[in-house]
C-alpha cells in the first residue's frame, strides 16, 4: 500500500507518531469471499466512538448518527425494515428478546420492535450514549459518558435503578459496553477499575482496580478500560489503556493473574486463549489459565487495530487503512487480506454463530464476509 | 473669563453631619478617626490639632469656596474643636460625576475572583 | 553517627573547589567556640543545603575540631535546546533561568526534573499531548556540566467534538455563540480556537452558565464535563452535560442596607422590575450601577450582594440587593510609573482626580481615558493601592507604557499623488516629553517646493487654553496634483488659540495673514479660472515678452509678442472660529464617542478676494460587539464670495475636492466633480473642484490584527462628491465605492493602504482601486 | 562534539588566562561587547579559581558600561550571592547603585536640557536603596564617601520632584494637596537641600486657605531654618515665563 499513509498522517516523524508498518503481499491460506456490501448514512468520521452493528438470530441491526435504524438479512444484506428516528444514534444498537435498544448523542434512549422497527419506547439519559446498550433479564442497561449506568425495565423504559461512579478529569475517548455474566454486569471504567453490579437493583457486588492511574501528567495517568471486557465461566478478563491486563473471579473480582500489555481496544476469548492487539499494534495470544503468551504477531505494528473477534480458526482485526486481516489462532500467522474501504476501522468485527463476520469502517461501508473452502 | 469650562477641583474630607454631632470631649484620637476619618491635614509642627480642611472649585466662575473645620486635643484626647464643614449633599456630588461617566467594570476579573 | 555535643576548637571545610572556605563560613552557623551537638549539626546542615552550591554535606569529629566534607555541585558549562518551534528558544531560555538552569550557574539534578515537568506542562498548554522531552547532561572536566534538551513537539491536538446533552430549549449553536473553543473550522487556522486549554474550556462554561443565569434559569446547572481524548492524542472530545430547570420571574426585588443617597434615587439603578424574567445579567448591571453611583462619591469599597429566595412552587424569585458603602474614602497621593520620557505635569494636568481629595472613581475613570486620548501610551492602567496604618486612604498609581509619539521621516515620502517626495518631516506630538506638538517639514520635489513649521501648546495656561502658531510657504504647480493646470506660491503666518467650554468640547480662533500668487497659463488652465480672476480682480498683463526678430529686416527692433502666463497676488487676511467636541475613548484604537468639528473661516473685509468657508466633519465609533467597532463620518464643506466677490462662487484656488484615499476611495486623488477642458484641443477634462462638498461613509473595523491595537483592518462604504455650488447639488451625481483598507501605525508613521470597487460612477470618472499612502503628508 | 570545518573559535580553545586578559584589554579599549563575550565565556568554561571570580565582577562592570542595566543588574547580584566574603565585595554593592543612578538620565539632562526630577522616579529610588546598602553593610569600605555623596544628589532629586509636583497643584489651587506634598518633603527628605521650599510651599497653602496660624507658625520655622528664604520676602514661587513657553527649544532647567 503506498506511502500515505491515512489522510490526515502527514509526515510521522514531524508529529512524534510510529509510521504504520508497510503490509507485504503474501499467499493467503484460507479464502474469504463477500457475501454483501453496502453504505450506510455517512459513518462516525473522527468521533472514535467504535460504534458496532448488532448481529442476532441471522439478523443485522444498525444505527447511523444521521439518525437511521436498518435490520438486514445477514446471509443477503436485503433491507427488512428502517426507521427514520432523527436522533444522533451513537450507542449500540444492542438487540435480543425482540428489542432493538439504541442510544443518541443528545442523551436519549430509544427502543424498537426487533420485527417491524416500530418505536416501543423513548426516556433520557443524563449525557451522551457511546457504547452499546445490553439487553438482559428484562432489563436494558445503557451506560452514559459521564460514568453512569441506568438499569430500564425493557418493556416500558423505566427507570429501575441508576449506578453513578466519578471518571477522571482526562480521560481516553470510548467506554466499554456493559458485559453479562452470571446475573451480573461487568464494566470496564475510565479510573482503571473493572466494576461489577447486580442486573437487577444494580448493587455494586465488587470493584477490582486493573490499572492504578498514576503518574505525572494528566496524560499518563490515563488508565481507561474502555476496551471489550471477556467473561468465562468464572473469570472476567478485562484490559488497561496504561498498560495491564488483569484475569479477575467473576464472583468476587479476586485477581487471578495479571500482565504487563496495554490497549485502548478490548479482548477476544476462544477455547483457552485470549486474542488482544496492544498500543503499538502488535497482536497477542494468551492462555486464559497461565497468563503466558502463546504467540505474538508484529507486522501490523502501529496501524491501530481494532478489538479482534474470532471466526473459525481465525482472529480478526480492521486497521487504520481500511484492511480486515485473518490470524491463524494456532500460531497468529496471516491469513488473509481484505479491504473493505479506503477509511478507518474502528469498530469490532461482529461474528454470528453461523461463522459470518460483520465489519463497518468510519464512513459507513458496511460489509458481510464469510470463510471459503482452505 | 466666564466661558473658560475649569474642571471641579475638591479637596479635603467630605464629613457627615451626623458623624460630626456624635464628637464629644474626651474622645481619643482612635475614635475620632472611625467618626470622622483622617483629617486632611495634620500639621507636622502641631501634633496636637487636626484640620478638617475642604475646599471646592465648581462651575465656570472659578471661584474656590474653602471650610476649615479644627479639632484640637489635649494629649490624647480631644478638648474642643471649631470651624465650620460642608454640608452632606451626596446627591449634588453624584450628579457632578455622572458628568464624567463611568468605565465599564472589568467583568471576567470579579467573577474569577469570586 | 551519634556524637555527644562538644565546643568546637575549629573548623575545617574539605571538599572545596570553587566555592570559598570564606563563603561556607559566612552561611555556616556555627563559629569557633560554640557548642556542637545533634541539634545544632542539623541546622547547621540544612543551612549549607540552602545555599544550593552543594549536592552531600557531611559533619565529621576529629578531636575538638569540626571537619565539613561537602560535594560541590557541578557548574553548567552550556545549555541547547534543540526542536523547540512553537515556543521561541530565548522564552525557554528565561523560562530555565527562572528555574535555576543557566550557563554558569550550579547544576542540581532535581531542576533537570522539573525542567521537564516544566516544558511539558507548557506544551500540553498548547494542546501539543505528544511532546517528548529528552534532557541529556554531558560530564566536562573540572566538575563542569553540558545539557542539551532534545524536544519533539508533535503536532497540536485538535477539538474534534463538542456536546451539550440536556439542552431542551435552545439549539446547540445558539448556545455556543462566542465560546473561544470550537471545532475545526475554515478559521481555525488564524483563531486557534480548536486547540483545547483548560482556561479557555472554564471561561466557556461560565459563558454557558451565564447564557442561562442571563434567561431566567435559576436552577441551571452543569452536572458535570468530560474531557477525553483519541489514543493516538490527536483529536480531543468536549461533553458538557447540564440540567436546564425551568424559568423564574422575579416576584419582589428591594434595595436594603445603607443606601447613603436616598432610597427612591438607588432604586431607580435597579433595572430588574418584578414580572420581569430573572436574569443575572441585569442584577449585576444593576449591582455595578449602584456600585459606580457610591465610588464615584467616595465609598471606594462598595458593595452589593443580591440574596435571592427562591420560591421553587410557583416558580419566582425574591431578591434583596444589600448595599454595604464600606467607608469613605480619601486619596492621598497620585504617582505616575513608566513615564521615562513624559513629564509628570503632561500626565497630572489630564488628572480629574486631585490628591488630598475624597476617592472619585469616575473622575479615575475619565482620567484613564483622557490619558489614553494623548496617543503618547500604549497602556495606561490605573491601581488603588490601599496606604498601609490607615483605614480610609489609597493611593492612586497610574502605570503607563509610552509608545513611539512622532514621525521622524528623511528624504523619503512616497503617495501616489506626488511622486517620490524628497523632504525632511519631523513631527512630535510630545516633543521632548513637554506634551507640546512640534512639525517642521522641509520638501521639494517635481512640483513643489514647501517649507512648514507648526507649534502647539495644548496646556499654555494650566486650564487647558492652547495656543499654537505655524508658518507656511508653499509652491504649488496644482496640474500635476490631478487638479486644474495653474501654479499657486502662497505664503501664510497663523496664530490658533483654542478654550475648552465642557469636558469634551472646546472652541477656537485662527488670526492670520497669507499671500498667494496665482499663475494661469491660457491654453492650459481652463478659461473659467482665468475669467473669475479677470472679473474679480481685473486683468493683468501677459508675459513673459518675447521679442521676435524680423528674419527679413534684422535690424528693425523686435516685435513683442506677450507670451500667455498672467499673474494675480492675491492679499487676505483670515480668521476662523471653530468649535470641536472629541468624546472618544482612545486615540488609536477608539470604540466609543465621536469626534467632530465645526469651522467658519472667513477672509477678511479688505482681503483681495473676500469669501467665506463653513466646514463640518464628524465621526462617530459605535461599539457593536466585543470585536467589532462600526465608525460612520462625514465632511461637508461649503464657500462662497461676499462683498468684492459678492455673487461668485468660492475663488477656484480655494475649492474643495474630493476623491482619493481621505475621501472617497477608489477614485483617483482629487478628480471628483467639475472638470472643464482648457482648450477644445487639449484631451484631459481639468477637474477644478467645487464650492460645495459632501463626503460621508460607513466602516466596519474589525478587530486588532497581529496582536498589536496599532494595525487594523475594516470594510467601507465611502459616498460623496464635490459640485460647482450647491444650487448644481444632485444626490444623483454622488459617487460610492465598497472596499477593504488596512491602516497600520508603523513605527516610520502611519500606513494606509486600501482596495475599493466603485459601485456608483460615470464613465470619464478617473478610477483607481488600490491606493495607498506611505509616511505622513502635509 | 569538535566543530571541525570552521577555525577553532578561540572563545571555545583559549587557557583561562588567555580569555581573561583578552577581556581585561577589551575592556581597557571601552569594546565593553567584546570584554562581555569573554567574560561570559571565561566564567561558564572556568568556573573556579580566582579568574573566575574577577571576571564575573568585571562582566557586570561591562554590561553596565554598554548601557545594558537590567544584565549587569542581575549579573552583579550573582556574584555578591556566590562570593559573599570577596574582598571587593563593597565595590559590587556600589556598582550596583551605578548602575541605577546613570540609567538615561544623563543623556536627557546633559544634552536635552531636560529636568529628569519630572519623570518616572523609579530608578532614582532603587539607586539610593542600592547606595544605603553599602553604607549600611561597609561603612569604611573606600566607595562609601562618593556613595553618600551620590545619596544627597539622589535625595535631592526626590526631593525636588516632590516640589515640582506640589508647585503645580499650589498653582491649580489644589491647597490642601501642594500643603501635604510639602509635609512629604519634611518628613521623608529632611536632609535634602529643599527643606526651606518645602516649608515655603506649606505657608503659602496654608495662606491661601485661611489658615493664619499654621501659615505664621510655618513661616517662623523657616525664618529660623532659612532666613534669606525667597518666600518670605513674599516673591515666591515665580510666576512662569508665558514667553519663554512659546519657544519649544526653550528647555526646563
Amino acid at each position: 500500500c503506498g506511502t500515505r499513509v491515512g489522510k490526515w498522517f502527514g509526515s510521522s516523524s514531524k508529529d512524534n507518531v510510529d509510521a504504520p508498518a508497510e503490509l507485504t503481499d503474501f499467499a493467503p491460506s484460507v479464502g474469504v469471499d463477500k457475501l454483501w456490501s453496502l453504505r450506510l448514512g455517512k459513518g462516525e468520521r473522527r468521533l472514535w466512538i467504535r460504534q458496532a452493528p448488532a448481529v442476532v438470530e441471522g439478523r443485522v441491526y444498525a444505527a447511523t448518527l444521521q439518525g437511521r435504524v436498518v435490520a438486514l438479512d445477514l446471509e443477503s444484506g436485503r433491507e427488512l425494515w428502517r426507521s427514520e428516528t432523527g436522533m444522533r444514534l451513537s450507542g449500540g444498537p444492542g438487540a435480543a428478546g425482540g428489542f432493538v435498544v439504541v442510544g443518541s448523542l443528545d442523551g436519549d434512549v430509544l427502543a424498537l420492535d426487533a420485527d417491524s422497527g416500530a418505536e416501543r419506547w423513548r426516556t433520557r439519559v443524563s449525557s451522551e450514549v457511546i457504547s452499546r446498550p445490553l439487553l438482559a433479564h428484562g432489563m436494558a442497561v445503557v451506560r452514559s459518558n459521564d460514568g453512569r449506568v441506568f438499569g430500564l425495565d425493557l418493556g416500558e423504559g423505566a427507570r429501575r435503578w441508576v449506578f453513578d461512579r466519578g471518571i477522571p478529569a482526562l480521560t481516553v475517548r470510548g467506554n466499554a459496553s456493559p458485559v453479562l455474566g452470571q446475573g451480573l454486569v461487568y464494566l470496564g471504567y475510565d479510573d482503571g477499575t473493572v466494576v461489577a453490579l447486580r442486573v437487577q437493583d444494580g448493587l455494586r457486588v465488587w470493584e477490582q482496580v486493573v490499572a492504578e492511574p498514576d503518574g505525572r501528567s494528566e496524560l499518563e495517568r490515563m488508565a481507561d478500560v474502555d476496551g471489550d471486557l471477556q467473561v468465562g465461566l468464572s473469570e472476567v478478563f478485562a484490559i488497561s489503556f496504561k498498560g495491564q491486563m488483569l484475569a479477575m473471579d467473576a464472583a468476587n473480582g479476586r485477581p487471578l493473574w495479571t500482565r504487563d500489555t496495554g490497549s485502548y481496544a478490548g479482548l477476544a476469548l476462544l477455547g483457552d486463549r485470549l486474542v488482544v492487539a496492544d498500543k503499538a499494534g502488535s497482536v497477542w495470544a494468551i492462555d486464559r489459565n497461565s497468563s503466558s503468551a502463546l504467540w505474538r504477531q508484529e507486522a501490523l505494528a502501529h496501524r491501530w487495530l481494532t478489538t479482534p473477534a474470532v471466526q473459525g480458526d481465525y482472529a480478526v482485526v480492521g486497521d487504520l487503512q481500511g484492511y480486515l486481516h485473518w490470524l491463524r489462532l494456532g500460531n497468529g500467522e496471516l491469513a488473509a487480506r481484505v479491504r473493505l474501504g479506503k477509511e478507518p476501522i474502528r469498530a469490532t468485527p461482529q461474528v454470528s454463530p453461523e461463522g459470518i463476520l460483520v465489519a463497518i469502517d468510519t464512513y459507513g461501508e458496511l460489509a458481510a464476509y464469510r470463510l471459503g473452502g482452505p | 473669563c466666564g466661558i473658560t469650562y475649569r474642571q471641579p477641583i475638591y479637596q479635603g474630607n467630605l464629613l457627615d453631619t451626623r458623624n460630626v454631632e456624635q464628637l464629644q470631649p474626651g474622645l481619643t484620637k482612635r475614635q475620632v478617626l472611625l467618626l470622622l476619618g483622617s483629617p486632611s491635614v495634620a500639621d507636622p509642627f502641631h501634633a496636637d490639632r487636626w484640620d478638617y480642611i475642604a475646599s471646592e472649585r465648581t462651575g465656570r466662575a472659578g471661584r474656590t469656596q474653602i471650610k476649615n473645620f479644627t479639632l484640637h486635643f489635649e494629649g490624647d484626647t480631644l478638648a474642643r474643636w471649631e470651624g465650620e464643614y460642608f454640608a452632606k449633599r451626596d446627591e449634588e456630588l453624584a450628579a457632578e460625576m455622572r458628568k464624567f461617566g463611568n468605565l465599564p467594570r472589568e467583568r471576567d476579573r470579579d467573577r474569577r475572583r469570586r | 553517627q551519634q556524637f555527644e555535643p562538644f565546643t568546637v576548637a575549629d573548623i575545617r571545610v574539605e571538599g572545596l573547589q570553587r566555592i570559598t572556605a570564606g563563603t561556607v563560613f559566612s552561611y555556616l552557623p556555627v563559629e569557633r567556640g560554640d557548642l556542637m551537638d545533634r541539634n545544632r549539626a542539623g541546622v547547621a546542615i540544612r543551612a549549607l543545603f540552602r545555599t544550593g552550591f552543594f549536592n552531600d554535606v557531611r559533619l565529621d569529629r576529629q578531636g575538638d575540631i569540626l571537619v565539613i566534607t561537602v560535594e560541590e555541585r557541578p557548574a553548567i558549562n552550556k545549555i541547547t535546546l534543540v526542536g523547540n518551534k512553537d515556543i521561541k528558544t530565548d522564552d525557554l531560555m528565561r523560562g530555565l533561568r527562572d528555574i535555576g538552569l543557566a550557563e554558569g550557574e550550579t547544576f542540581d539534578r532535581l531542576n533537570l526534573e522539573r525542567v521537564t515537568q516544566e516544558l511539558t506542562r507548557q506544551y500540553n498548554n498548547r494542546g501539543k499531548y505528544n511532546v517528548s522531552i529528552r534532557p541529556s547532561v554531558t560530564q566536562l572536566d573540572r566538575n563542569r556540566v553540558d545539557i542539551t534538551i532534545d524536544i519533539k513537539e508533535g503536532k497540536a491536538a485538535r477539538i474534534r467534538h463538542i456536546n451539550i446533552v440536556g439542552n431542551r430549549n435552545f439549539e446547540q449553536d445558539e448556545i455556543r455563540k462566542g465560546w473561544e473553543s470550537n471545532t475545526s473550522n475554515w478559521l481555525s487556522w488564524y483563531r486557534r480556537d480548536d486547540q483545547y486549554s483548560r482556561e479557555k474550556l472554564s471561561g466557556d462554561l461560565e459563558k454557558l452558565n451565564s447564557f442561562y443565569l442571563d434567561r431566567g434559569y435559576v436552577d441551571f446547572n452543569v452536572e458535570s464535563t468530560q474531557v477525553s481524548i483519541s489514543p493516538d492524542n490527536r483529536d480531543m472530545f468536549i461533553v458538557a452535560n447540564i440540567t436546564e430547570g425551568e424559568v423564574y420571574t422575579v416576584s419582589s426585588i428591594e434595595v436594603t442596607g445603607e443606601t447613603i443617597l436616598p432610597h427612591e434615587e438607588i432604586s431607580k439603578l435597579v433595572f430588574l422590575q418584578p414580572g420581569m424574567t430573572f436574569s443575572r445579567g441585569l442584577i449585576e448591571f444593576s449591582s455595578d450601577a449602584i456600585v459606580n453611583v457610591l465610588s464615584n462619591i467616595g465609598y471606594a469599597f462598595a458593595r452589593v450582594t443580591p440574596i435571592p429566595e427562591v420560591d421553587r412552587e410557583n416558580r419566582t424569585i425574591a431578591i434583596r440587593m444589600f448595599v454595604e458603602p464600606g467607608q469613605r474614602v480619601q486619596v492621598r497621593r497620585i504617582v505616575f510609573r513608566g513615564n521615562n520620557r513624559t513629564s509628570d505635569e503632561v500626565l497630572r494636568r489630564e488628572m480629574r482626580q486631585f490628591e488630598s481629595s475624597w476617592y472619585s472613581q469616575a473622575a479615575i475613570d475619565r482620567s484613564k481615558v483622557r490619558l489614553q486620548r494623548l496617543g503618547f501610551f500604549e497602556t495606561v492602567d490605573i491601581e488603588t493601592p490601599e496606604v498601609p496604618g490607615t483605614a480610609d486612604q489609597v493611593d492612586v498609581v497610574v502605570n503607563v507604557k509610552e509608545r513611539q509619539s512622532g514621525q521622524l521621516s528623511f528624504g523619503l515620502g512616497y503617495s501616489q499623488l506626488a511622486g517620490l517626495i524628497t523632504s525632511v518631516q519631523l513631527s512630535q506630538d510630545n516633543f521632548l516629553g513637554t506634551g507640546n506638538r512640534i512639525a517642521v517639514a522641509v520638501q521639494n520635489n517635481a512640483y513643489s517646493r514647501r517649507f512648514d513649521f507648526s507649534y502647539f501648546d495644548p496646556y499654555f495656561t494650566d486650564e487647558g487654553i492652547s495656543v499654537g502658531y505655524n508658518v507656511r510657504y508653499s509652491e504649488f504647480n496644482r496640474g500635476d496634483f490631478n487638479v486644474a493646470q495653474f501654479t499657486t506660491d502662497n505664503g501664510a503666518v497663523q496664530a490658533v488659540f483654542g478654550l475648552p467650554i465642557t469636558e469634551t468640547d472646546s472652541v477656537g480662533l485662527s488670526i492670520g495673514i497669507d499671500r498667494n500668487d496665482i499663475t494661469t497659463v491660457d491654453g492650459l488652465t481652463p478659461p473659467s479660472l482665468i475669467q473669475y480672476m479677470v472679473d474679480t480682480m481685473g486683468d493683468r498683463a501677459r508675459f513673459p515678452v518675447f521679442c521676435l526678430a524680423d528674419e527679413e529686416d534684422p535690424d528693425a527692433p523686435c516685435v513683442e509678442t506677450p507670451g500667455n502666463n498672467r499673474k494675480w497676488r492675491v492679499n487676505a487676511w483670515r480668521s476662523e472660529l471653530f468649535w470641536s467636541r472629541d468624546s472618544r475613548n482612545h486615540f488609536f484604537v477608539p470604540t466609543r464617542g465621536t469626534v467632530q468639528r465645526l469651522g467658519a473661516e472667513i477672509a477678511l473685509p479688505g482681503s483681495d478676494l473676500e469669501y467665506w468657508k463653513l466646514s463640518y466633519q464628524y465621526s462617530r465609533y459605535w461599539p457593536i460587539s466585543r470585536a467589532l467597532v462600526l465608525n460612520t463620518n462625514a465632511d461637508i464643506g461649503w464657500g462662497r464670495g461676499y462683498g468684492n466677490t459678492k455673487g461668485f462662487d468660492l475663488p477656484f484656488f480655494e475649492n474643495f475636492y474630493a476623491g482619493g484615499t481621505r475621501s472617497v476611495r477608489g477614485f483617483e486623488d482629487n478628480t471628483l466633480g467639475p472638470c472643464e477642458f482648457a482648450s477644445p484641443l487639449s484631451t484631459r477634462c481639468q477637474s477644478i473642484g467645487g464650492s460645495f462638498k459632501t463626503v460621508g461613509g460607513v466602516e466596519l473595523i474589525f478587530p486588532t490584527l497581529f496582536d498589536t491595537d496599532a494595525a487594523r483592518v475594516s470594510a467601507f462604504l465611502d459616498v460623496g462628491n464635490v459640485f460647482r455650488n450647491t444650487r448644481e447639488f444632485d444626490s444623483g451625481d454622488l459617487r460610492a465605492s465598497v472596499g477593504m483598507a488596512l491602516q497600520w501605525q508603523a513605527p516610520i508613521g502611519p500606513i494606509i493602504i486600501s482596495y475599493a470597487y466603485p459601485i456608483r460612477k460615470k464613465d470619464g470618472d478617473r478610477l483607481e482601486r488600490l491606493q495607498f499612502t506611505f509616511g505622513t503628508v502635509f | 562534539c569538535g566543530r571541525s570545518g570552521k577555525r577553532a573559535d578561540p572563545l571555545e580553545t583559549l587557557p583561562v588566562e588567555a580569555m581573561y586578559a583578552e577581556g581585561k584589554r577589551a575592556l581597557q579599549r571601552g569594546n565593553h561587547s567584546r570584554a562581555e563575550q569573554y567574560y561570559q565565556r571565561l566564567v561558564a568554561r572556568f568556573p573556579y579559581g580566582p579568574y573566575a571570580e574577577q571576571a564575573q565582577l568585571e562582566l557586570a562592570y561591562a554590561q553596565y558600561k554598554a548601557n545594558k542595566p537590567d544584565d549587569a543588574t542581575s549579573t552583579i547580584n550573582r556574584f555578591i550571592r556566590t562570593y559573599p566574603t570577596h574582598e571587593h565585595i563593597d565595590y559590587a554593592y556600589y556598582l550596583k547603585g551605578l548602575i541605577n543612578f546613570n540609567r538615561e538620565n544623563l543623556f536627557l539632562e546633559r544634552y536635552l536640557r531636560l529636568d529628569t526630577s519630572l519623570r518616572d522616579q523609579g530608578a532614582v529610588r532603587q539607586s539610593f536603596n542600592d547606595f544605603a546598602e553599602l553604607i549600611r553593610r561597609f561603612p569604611e569600605s573606600r566607595y562609601a564617601p562618593d556613595a553618600r555623596q551620590r545619596m544627597v544628589y539622589l535625595r535631592n532629586h526626590l526631593a525636588r520632584h516632590e516640589l515640582n509636583v506640589g508647585l503645580y497643584y499650589l498653582r491649580r489651587g489644589a491647597h490642601v494637596a501642594a500643603a501635604n506634598r510639602g509635609q512629604f518633603i519634611i518628613e521623608n527628605y529632611p536632609q535634602s537641600g529643599y527643606q526651606g521650599d518645602a516649608l515655603a510651599l506649606m505657608g503659602e497653602a496654608y495662606t491661601r486657605l485661611g489658615e493664619d496660624e499654621l501659615a505664621a507658625d510655618t513661616r517662623r520655622v523657616l525664618q529660623l531654618n532659612q532666613p534669606d528664604h525667597p518666600w518670605l520676602a513674599g516673591n515666591w514661587p515665580r510666576e512662569r515665563n508665558l514667553l519663554r513657553q512659546l519657544n519649544p527649544f526653550a528647555g526646563e532647567r
